[in-house]
């Protein structure tokens, strides 16, 4: 354990370091922030990939910052969930700094921009790392803050308001979390979340805890936009550069939501079932919310938005059935809507730098001009919405099994229909955009350059085998241990407590 | 601790007219004045460190503040009356604060904190860290990992500044931005 | 008691966050909430009679409170200062686009 | 701004920078610390931009240099972190703890709070400096 023990810490040191060196010389050499940025996520892809390799499920790495026993200083944690996410977040963002080398030529200060994106890398390699209840707050508003700034790049209109709109209610969401580890603080007198949990334990019946758990709900429920506070999301996802809407549909809200809530709920605080049905009901509202709501766009990029708050529903949903088979699915799910996401953000991102517009009922015919782009399009459009060959069928399968298998049929029911809704939806986008005859308006578009279809093509890829993940031999190594993290609950503690 | 108090009920009566005010550049100073008596009663509870800092940012952020309400103090819109929107908010938080009255009992009362980990700093921090300023020892050392943490914030936030700021966003603009 | 003064000055801010129509009016609800915020953390570290946690030559000092609030706090006040800053630049670059502060005539976005 | 508050400004402009510095300085022994005493230097700055205009102050540090200033701080704030992680932990304290109570104690603590200092001087003194030089900006619909 000692020979890779600077492993843990590098996630967060490597972007940093890319990140001040980038402000330091970037701007005056000119192509080394984007050298910098590929270089520094390529890393950090070869070190998540190091970090899969290294955990087994039936024990936790803990790093120790400072060489402080554990309740003393802060730990770093990496067990299966955690390996997972990482693999899953530089991943992405490998292909999203590849693809913003060209797409970025259209906006100023690219330096200014992979600065960042890098800063943002490390608030979530941070979270998902975090052992320590504050330092996960800390990690998280890097990336909060991150992201508010860059869904404010281009400066214009549209862009600073659903910033400014993004960025108040980001931090109202922060203020939430923060009150309830400062009561959780006064609770347990400690920030560790091993040991939080033991001292939990002791009086899980206290009003107090109910109240904590209302705030980290409602904290973040509105980082991940559950429905009745998505108001902010199809306005700051849109408005954000294709890279950087990419990056904050497709991982952002996982790292920030998802993962943060069912860290705190599974494994610290523990689930109880008032919070699972809660969640069941959430998760199936925001699905078919979202899909109804994304019905009716006519910007793509909105439309792409709006799924996202579907696609997280499956989710929630997932999380809220609680059983080890729900957790397999939400697990692989979360793999497939990042990976096609952020697939069809770039692919927008393409369309609008190839047309110039956004609008669906503008453009059409434009296979025959962008073979790439609609290949790619396709594959992750499928993958969405569930169709049998790509990924995102098999994750949304294993959550309707899972729904059957815990009894809960309405559920299955309501998942199904919202993925009839979901291809409906999508089919027509892509009748809209590709399919049809060709405009005359468009017959001297081209293919958009080499490295966004390099990247594009690479998400596509992963998109279409992420079915293989279910093989048994690839399946224990990357799913069950991520699963399993969820699914020991409290146990989470003991086995902390038992590495030191 | 009638002080505290005091101070608490006086914040909140300047936090109340930092947002009802008629004219901005009133609110702001008002909100100065809130931030003034957070720095004195951190020095009540004994917290010099916090009270240093609070009376910078204060100065700074007040500063930050006037910069952006001077010249730009246009007529005041009227407020939006007793809406429903109002009544919905003033409601949470009555059943926020409600909330908040029946859950406090399970904190440790006032003045008695459980020192878990604290404990630990206070009686060894000297020893295992050479500082005498335990909140140093604590946010340098124990827990510097925060620390880098929260230096980064303020480098991002520069960072988001200076993005926000540039005058132009794009090289070129096409239609895309309808 | 003192704790529950500390949120009434939290729901303050928060309803100063999303009541009201002026942009700046809203950052100044985020700072309140984020002092009442700080403040509760401080108060739930506080020991009656207690002393600075900071040692001299002299000779031990007995009841000294708790320094893990203070050094939290510390990082939370500066992360506070960083958001506004960072809204404040995006209010007045609004302010540059729209002439205004008001968030209804602000609203080009259907959300 | 006139005579007197010019003249006033340099004086206590000074003052106010000793007294960061000294704070800087002294973290780990009184109140304060890298953050603290980085805004109060922040703040003298501030005050001489205010008393003497931008350009004055421009033109002894220009805003590159601040930018610099800001990325060297948080580098080697990264690089003590990185030192640690050399000696065994990432943000282990590297040098010895020294005698207590004395200006050079503490370890790497000292170092810190000077590498932090450094870092939110720049930070803060960029951001105002930002928000000061908004106006060429105005305008651009």
């Amino acid at each position: 354990m000692s020979g890779n023990s600077l492993l843990i810490p590098c996630f967060v040191a490597v972007p940093l370091a890319g990140a001040f060196l980038n402000s330091l010389v970037g701007r005056r050499v000119r192509a080394l922030p984007e050298f910098l940025g590929a270089l520094a996520a390529f890393i950090l892809v070869g070190l998540s990939l190091m970090a899969l390799q290294s955990v087994r499920a039936d024990s936790v790495w803990v790093y120790q910052v400072g060489g402080w026993k554990l309740p003393l200083g802060i730990s770093l944690v990496l067990d299966g969930l955690t390996a997972f996410m990482l693999v899953t977040v530089n991943a992405v963002a490998f292909a999203i700094v590849v693809y913003a080398r060209d797409y970025m030529e259209r906006y100023t200060s690219k330096d200014l921009f992979y600065t960042l994106l890098l800063l943002m890398l490390a608030g979530m390699n941070g979270v998902l790392i975090a052992g320590d209840l504050f330092n996960l707050f800390v990690f998280l508003e890097i990336a909060a803050v991150a992201s508010y700034a860059l869904v404010a790049f281009g400066t214009e209109r549209h862009e600073l308001e659903a910033a400014f709109k993004y960025g108040v209610m980001g931090s109202v969401a922060s203020l939430f979390i923060l009150l309830g580890i400062a009561l959780l603080y006064g609770m347990t007198s400690t920030l560790n979340l091993a040991d939080m949990s033991q001292s939990l334990a002791g009086h899980s019946e206290a009003d107090l805890l109910l109240m904590v758990s209302a705030l980290f709900l409602m904290g973040f429920g509105l980082k991940t936009a559950l429905v009745p506070f998505h108001a902010w999301l199809p306005d700051a996802h849109p408005s954000a550069p294709a890279p950087i809407s990419a990056m904050l549909s497709g991982v952002l809200i996982k790292c920030l939501g998802i993962y943060a809530l069912s860290r705190i709920f599974f494994n610290v605080i523990g689930m109880s079932p008032r919070v699972l049905t809660l969640l069941m009901y959430w998760g199936a509202l925001s699905m078919m919310a979202g899909v109804i709501l994304a019905m009716g766009q006519r910007d793509l990029k909105r439309l792409l938005a709006y799924s996202t708050i579907s696609q997280v529903g499956y989710v929630v949903l997932g999380l809220g059935l609680g059983t080890p088979l729900g957790f397999l699915g939400v697990v692989l799910h979360l793999f497939n809507h990042s990976i096609a996401k952020a697939l069809l953000f770039l692919v927008s991102g393409a369309l609008e730098y190839a047309t110039g517009t956004r609008d669906l009922h503008n453009m059409g015919g434009l296979r025959s001009r962008m073979p790439v782009t609609h290949t790619a399009s396709f594959v992750a459009a499928m993958s969405i919405a569930g169709m049998p060959p790509f990924g995102g069928f098999w994750s949304k399968l294993l959550i309707i099994m899972a729904a059957v298998e815990a009894g809960h049929l309405g559920f299955a029911v309501w998942a199904v229909i919202v993925s009839v809704l979901t291809l409906a939806l999508f089919a027509g986008v892509m009748k809209n955009i590709f399919w049809g005859e060709p405009g005359l308006r468009w017959q001297g578009v081209r293919e958009v350059p080499g490295c966004m279809q390099a990247s594009m093509l690479a998400l596509a890829l992963f998109s279409l085998l992420s079915g293989t993940l279910l093989v048994p031999g690839i399946r224990e190594k990357f799913l069950l241990q991520a699963s399993a993290a969820l699914a020991q609950g409290t146990n989470y503690a003991h086995m902390i407590m038992s590495q030191i | 601790m009638v002080e505290l108090y005091i101070l608490l009920i006086l914040m909140i009566i300047g936090a109340v007219g930092a947002l009802e005010m008629k004219d901005l550049l009133s609110s702001v100073v008002a909100l100065g004045a809130v931030g003034l008596g957070l720095s004195f009663t951190f020095l009540v509870l004994k917290a010099p460190d916090l009270a240093i800092t609070q009376l910078a940012v204060e100065i700074l952020s007040v500063i930050i503040l006037i910069r952006a309400t001077l010249h730009k103090d246009l007529p005041e819109v009227p407020a939006r009356g007793w809406s429903g929107g109002t009544a919905a908010g003033l409601g949470f938080a009555v059943v926020f604060l409600g909330v908040a009255f029946l859950c406090i009992p399970d904190l440790p009362p006032f003045g008695e904190p459980l020192l878990k980990v604290a404990g630990h700093y206070l009686e060894a921090g000297l020893k295992e860290t050479g500082a005498a300023n335990l909140v140093t020892s604590v946010i340098l050392d124990y827990r510097a990992f925060d620390t880098l943490g929260e230096a980064t914030v303020l480098f991002t936030v520069v960072m988001g500044v200076l993005a926000v700021m540039r005058a132009v966003g794009r090289k070129e603009r096409g239609k895309a931005d309808e | 008691m003192i704790y529950f003064l500390c949120l009434v000055l939290l729901c303050v801010g928060i309803y100063g966050v999303l009541r009201k129509r002026n942009i700046i009016r809203m950052i100044l609800g985020l700072i309140i909430a984020e002092h009442a915020i700080n403040l509760l953390f401080v108060l739930i570290g506080y020991r009656l009679n207690g002393r600075a946690p900071i040692l001299s030559p002299d000779g031990p000092i007995l009841q000294m409170v708790d320094p893990l609030p203070q050094a939290l706090v510390l990082t939370a006040i500066v992360i506070g200062l960083a958001t506004t800053a960072l809204l404040v630049a995006l209010a007045m670059r609004l302010h540059g686009k729209y002439g205004t502060y008001d968030v209804a005539r602000i609203r080009e976005l259907k959300g | 701004m006139s005579l007197i508050v010019k003249t006033v400004t340099r004086l206590t402009a000074w003052l106010i920078l000793l007294y960061g510095i000294n704070i800087i300085l002294h973290g780990h022994l009184t109140p304060g610390g890298g953050f603290a005493g980085g805004v109060i230097i922040a703040l003298s700055f501030i005050h001489l931009t205010l008393a003497y205009g931008k350009d004055a102050v421009l033109r002894q540090l220009s805003k590159e240099a601040v930018h610099v200033w800001e990325s060297v701080g948080a580098l080697a704030f990264l690089a003590i972190a990185l030192f640690g992680g050399a000696a065994g932990y990432f943000f282990a304290n590297f040098l010895p703890a020294g005698e207590p109570f004395n200006l050079f104690s503490a370890g790497s603590i000292p170092l810190s709070n000077i590498a932090i200092g450094i870092k939110v001087w720049a930070g803060l003194f960029s951001i105002f400096l930002a928000l000061v030089l908004l106006r060429i900006n105005r305008g651009d619909k």
